[in-house]
């Protein structure tokens, strides 16, 4: 069998190379949203967004296990099937700010993400679609996360 | 300096795959060390993907992203030898950038 | 044992509404494979794949020629072979001691000051990222140490002798939590080290990531924290008795296929 | 056992990197092993290298097979004189305060600050069932859920009940005084739990009103 390793896709490092050729596109991004980051709420954090009051909506989905064995790391997917998506954010309501992560989605990609997160203690957590047409849309998942027992 | 990412781009018909982890400590700012000193928060906030140097995605993140964060997401009509670039910037202005072939 | 399917990322995106209610055994189950796909360690793979070709130290050389007992520069097949005896440093050596043997021959480093490093910090941090690349490069290979040197069997006799040995305040061995089969500490399943406990179980899974701390633990370090909780003194880095467990649990484990470095999830006792 | 020749250490250093057929003896690797494991430790915090040295306890119980009868027998008589009564013969504490020292599995290692009992959990869900509705718990040692009830037990303070009560307060104090290979801790007699901790712990087990005696 061939090793998980010989698969991976080699990394390069070239952060200097592009840095000296101009490429980093960090000018195309906006500021960092410090005032969503802060919400302590899902509509507070859509709202500083810029984004109106969501709605529950089949066409978005939140993808997370039932339950977490360790909530330092909780894996986390958002996606929605419908064109015209801006962006998509991940909440973890409990969390002392609900905001985790918000995704500026393009047409080259396809809108469906997903990364980890650290959950303080069992929470439901959104997947929030911000449309282009303004509509905002979200689903709700509820995780467990157990409180494990020690060693290993 | 940070420490490099480990990028896989795996192609399948016209669709990519990509998964991507970071290296970083994704600090929260809200835990104490064993003084009772607040450990400064120290965080990714930002991270651009890019497909043969094109931005496909942007992403702002909080603090409550995990350590040695993970990304997985799927770039349309990239093909095996096409080039896929990952950015971050955490919250003191560090920076690093890696690159992956697509196979 | 458990026949379910699991059911991945992705194709989870498509039923989430559609999902039975779960046992938590299935859950966590779920959530463990989840978490399968994108090891941190892989970083440390990396990091460590980087730091052996790369000039470093005292005397500016790489690690290339280091031998870890299949030949100079072998990587492949070296860490289900460790610990073994060295001629050179006439000594049983596990894949730690014997990096820090490398680095301290050929790039001119200070071994010692090494070992007194804490984990996680300095060259010690260096020294686990090289050994988690290391194990990588055998991963799926079976444990199959040499035992013909009488270093190496004396090694395996004083390692059992460790395993058994009651000390400390709590009375505690590595045998009263690793000596029978199917016992647990809370909800963590021990495994039995007195013989082989499986594929990609006990020896045959360090070094390992754990998401508790986001810390890569190597066998070293592993050692080290067992001993903290049987409330033992601290061992020293690459010592006799880590080095000695290490030949008795790897002989133990002959013919188990190594998963390392693997993915543990588990909170740390408070 | 089989007995071999003793070796002069020079000549059994030679044997030994010369591939020799003929090993230590076992008696010989024992000592090896004892003089490896001295050498092997050092200080840290709270937990000194004299933490090492082995009572009959422990050196008769460290190897994989058990102590011989007499030893055993040694031990057990040896462990039940320790064994300090609680003050005014008062057995039973408070469950409340036993069942949260049961939680707690701190206490004596190199990263405690104080050898103080009162810093000390008494780590009893690691190895025991207790109260039910605790599933989080281990299987190292038996069962206690019911414990109390099981030996019908409704009030603690009965004549008719002390040797239940003494045997638990014997086990807790000095476990080897039943079992000379005990894996469990000899919490009273190691200084691990004070005598009011023991109580409470006594209270979780016997209690009638204890959750675990339901």
């Amino acid at each position: 069998m061939q090793t998980r390793r010989e698969m991976l896709a080699r990394s390069a490092t070239v952060a200097g190379l592009l840095a000296a050729a101009g490429f980093l596109p960090t000018s195309a991004l906006a500021a960092w949203p410090q005032a969503a980051f802060d919400a302590k709420t899902l509509a507070d954090a859509v709202k500083a967004l810029g984004g109106s009051a969501p709605v529950e909506s089949k066409d978005v989905s939140i993808t997370g296990p039932d339950i977490a064995e360790n909530g330092a790391v909780v894996p986390l997917g958002c996606a929605t099937t419908l064109p015209g998506v801006k962006r998509l954010l991940l909440l973890v309501e409990k969390n002392p700010n609900v905001l985790a992560a918000v995704f500026n989605v393009t047409d080259a990609i396809e809108a469906n993400l997903s990364t980890r997160t650290k959950m303080g203690q069992s929470s439901n957590v959104f997947a929030v679609a911000m449309m282009g047409d303004g509509k905002v849309l979200y689903a709700a998942k509820e995780i467990k996360v157990t409180l494990g027992g020690c060693g290993g | 300096m940070a420490d490099p990412m480990r990028i896989r781009a795996q192609a399948a018909g016209d669709k990519t795959t990509v998964r991507v982890l970071m290296s970083h400590e994704m600090e929260t700012g809200q835990r104490k060390d064993s003084a009772g000193k607040v450990i400064p928060a120290w965080f990714i906030q930002e991270v651009t993907a890019t497909h043969n140097g094109k931005t496909v995605l942007t992403a702002d993140w909080g603090p409550s992203i995990s350590k040695n964060p993970f990304l997985q997401f799927v770039v349309k009509g990239a093909k095996a030898g096409d080039k896929i670039a990952i950015t971050w910037v955490d919250n003191k202005g560090d920076k690093r950038t890696d690159e992956a072939t697509v196979s | 044992m458990r026949t379910r399917t699991l059911i991945g990322l992705a194709t989870l995106a498509l039923c989430t509404g559609a999902q039975a209610q779960k046992s938590t055994a299935d859950g966590i189950a779920e959530y463990r494979k989840m978490l399968e796909d994108g090891n941190p360690a892989e970083l440390f793979e990396a990091k460590g794949e980087a730091l052996w070709s790369q000039k470093r130290g005292p005397k500016n050389a790489s690690l290339e020629k280091c031998d870890l007992g299949q030949g100079p520069g072998v990587v492949k097949g070296a860490f289900v072979t460790l610990p073994r005896y060295f001629p050179d440093t006439q000594r049983v050596q596990d894949l730690e001691s014997r990096l820090v043997t490398c680095m301290a021959t050929l790039q001119g480093f200070d071994a010692a000051e090494i070992a007194k490093t804490p984990f996680g910090r300095g060259e010690m941090a260096n020294v686990t990222a090289l050994a988690t690349w290391i194990a990588a490069s055998s991963r799926g290979m079976r444990f199959n140490l040499p035992q013909g040197n009488a270093a190496e069997r004396e090694s395996y006799e004083v390692g059992k002798r460790a395993f058994f040995y009651r000390g400390g305040t709590h009375d505690f061995s590595c045998a009263s939590c690793h000596g029978e089969e199917g016992k647990r500490i809370r909800l963590q399943d021990l495994p039995n080290l007195t013989k082989n406990p499986g594929d990609g179980i006990g020896f045959a899974a360090w070094p390992a990531y754990r998401v508790s701390n986001g810390q890569m633990w190597s066998m070293q370090l592993r050692l080290n924290d067992c001993f903290r909780q049987q409330r033992f003194p601290y061992p020293g880095f690459g010592s006799e008795v880590t080095i000695a467990l290490a030949t008795y649990m790897g002989v133990n484990a002959k013919g188990a296929e190594s998963i390392a470095p693997a993915i543990k999830r588990r909170r740390r006792c408070k | 056992m089989k007995k071999l020749p003793l070796l002069a250490g020079g000549t059994l250093a030679a044997a030994l990197l010369a591939g020799c057929a003929t090993g230590p003896s076992p008696a010989e690797m024992d000592a090896k092993a004892n003089q490896l494991i001295k050498s092997s430790f050092r200080d840290q915090g709270i937990a000194k290298t004299d933490r090492l040295a082995q009572d009959l306890g422990q050196s008769a119980c460290s190897s994989d097979k058990a102590p011989d009868d007499a030893t055993a027998d040694k031990i057990m008589a040896e462990a039940l004189v320790t064994v300090k009564w609680p003050a005014g013969g008062q057995f039973i504490g408070d469950w409340r305060t036993g069942e949260r020292l049961a939680q707690d599995g701190r206490g004596m290692t190199w990263t405690d600050n104080s050898t103080d009992p009162k810093s000390n959990g008494g780590n009893c869900y690691n190895c025991h069932q207790i109260d039910k509705k605790e599933i989080s718990y281990g299987t190292i040692g038996p069962s206690l859920w019911n414990y109390g009830k099981n030996r019908g037990i409704t009030d603690p303070a009965a004549p008719a009940t002390a040797p239940i009560v003494q045997y638990t307060w014997v086990k807790l104090w000095n476990s080897k005084a039943y079992s000379a290979c005990s894996n469990m801790p000899r919490f009273g007699h190691k200084g691990l739990l004070d005598e009011q901790q023991l109580r409470d712990i006594m209270a979780l087990l016997l209690d009638p009103k204890s959750p675990v005696n339901q």
